[in-house]
């Protein structure tokens, strides 16, 4: 497990396609941390949903958005960033959307608007590691 | 660009079984949508989705599937939803849906 | 099959344990691209040696490295950047290291100093199809 | 973490046996090395490592690979190298490292 912070960045495209990316890197990081099967499941999907309100919103103004992966020793962290900042109009706590309502579902913790510049940030616990 | 998604199509006795192979995601909602809806309105009988084999869904298809679960209502039909792995039973548990669906 | 030139970027830490993620976003992209099993097989041998120079190098500037996935019609190609430029002096033609030599065996196409200002560039290109 | 790379060992007649899961890069090479010294100072045998299950290897593992050849030769003895999948004969053909190790 990793010892201090350290942080892998995905830079995609507002592609459908390339949603599946993000999930293969979350996969890949949540089994590094040491994540269960069904664990390593919730964040790839709650990573989806994110990708896919910001595909289906795209940007005028930028061409890509960046998920950030902060691993931490008993957490993950995920961040999601664009240069166009008014995307942060898509993530409000009063969603209704079946999308938003499965992240609040499946992660320990939601930021709707984080101070650190990013659009979103939700994080999982390690549980049963330390 | 290969589809991450493969349906297969059965008739069966009292239902028409469609099988999913692989992911339905925002990139492959749209195929699951026609294909389901073309069967739908073609046949007129309950849907039976073997969930055997599917990998990953999110609300894109599940979304989907609720579009298409009202159609085949308004037929008088239903749709049963079958074998599916553990993770994505969370997901119909989550949302309530297992209780839209008759989960099998 | 992408239409016009698309990338996904990768940020990586100096870290060992992490250069398998490079591999399974190789592998995406290049299932999405069309490549077949054993030329994505190729690409992802390629990242990786790459990837290990890199790691094994170090930097005592930086403390991540890029890699940018470049999707054009027919091909794809890799590129390492880094703001720490003085890595650019582990890519050179007359290398004699298995690892290099591996690549440039299994890569169509490769850059040792690319004008880009990344570190190393090199493509695949995909056949039969277009 | 947990490691992508699982070593099983077998003592056969001849040889000794090295099953390896998963894959050999620059995370797991270190691991590999470790194992395989140790097993050619205590057996002083032939080596065969069988390579069924084994998804990826690259120049981090397959510098391993010659540096216990030469301490195996020291000894008088051989590694064989059998069940490649196709990518990693590739990568022994490329390097023609199928001419150092006896290919099965
Ligand atoms: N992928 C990311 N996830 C979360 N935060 C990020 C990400 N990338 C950058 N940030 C943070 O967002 C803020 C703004 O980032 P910046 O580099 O100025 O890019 P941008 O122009 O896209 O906002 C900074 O505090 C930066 O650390
Ligand atoms: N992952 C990458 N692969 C290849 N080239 C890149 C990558 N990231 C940036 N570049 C290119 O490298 C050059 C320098 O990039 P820059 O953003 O100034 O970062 P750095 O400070 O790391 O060099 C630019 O031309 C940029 O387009």
């Amino acid at each position: 497990m990793a010892e201090r912070s350290e942080s892998i960045e995905l830079t995609l495209p507002f592609k459908a396609e390339y949603v599946s990316i993000a999930r293969l890197v979350a996969s890949g990081v949540a089994a590094r941390i040491g994540f269960d099967m069904d664990v390593i499941d919730d964040v790839k999907v709650a990573i989806s949903e994110v990708c896919n309100k910001l595909v289906k919103a795209d940007s005028s103004v930028a061409s890509s958005f960046r998920i950030r992966f902060e691993i931490e020793k008993d957490r993950l962290t995920v961040a999601f960033a664009c240069e166009d900042k008014s995307l942060g109009r898509l993530f409000k706590e009063e969603n209704e959307e079946l999308g938003m309502y499965i992240v609040a579902a499946l992660m320990d913790e939601v930021e709707y608007s984080p101070g650190d510049g990013s659009l979103f940030r939700m994080s999982k616990v390690v549980e049963g590691l330390n | 660009m290969p589809s991450q998604l493969k349906i297969l199509e059965e008739q069966g006795e009292d239902a028409v079984t469609i099988r999913l192979f692989g992911e339905v995601d925002i990139s492959t909602a749209q195929e699951l949508k026609e294909r389901l809806y073309s069967v739908v309105d073609e046949k007129k009988t309950n849907l039976r989705i073997d969930c055997s084999n599917l990998d990953y869904i999110d609300s894109m298809g599940l979304g989907v599937l609720v579009g298409v679960l009202k159609r085949v209502r308004q037929g008088g039909k239903n749709i049963y939803v079958s074998n599916l792995k553990e993770g994505i039973r969370k997901l119909f548990l989550i949302t309530s849906l297992d209780k839209l669906f008759i989960m099998e």
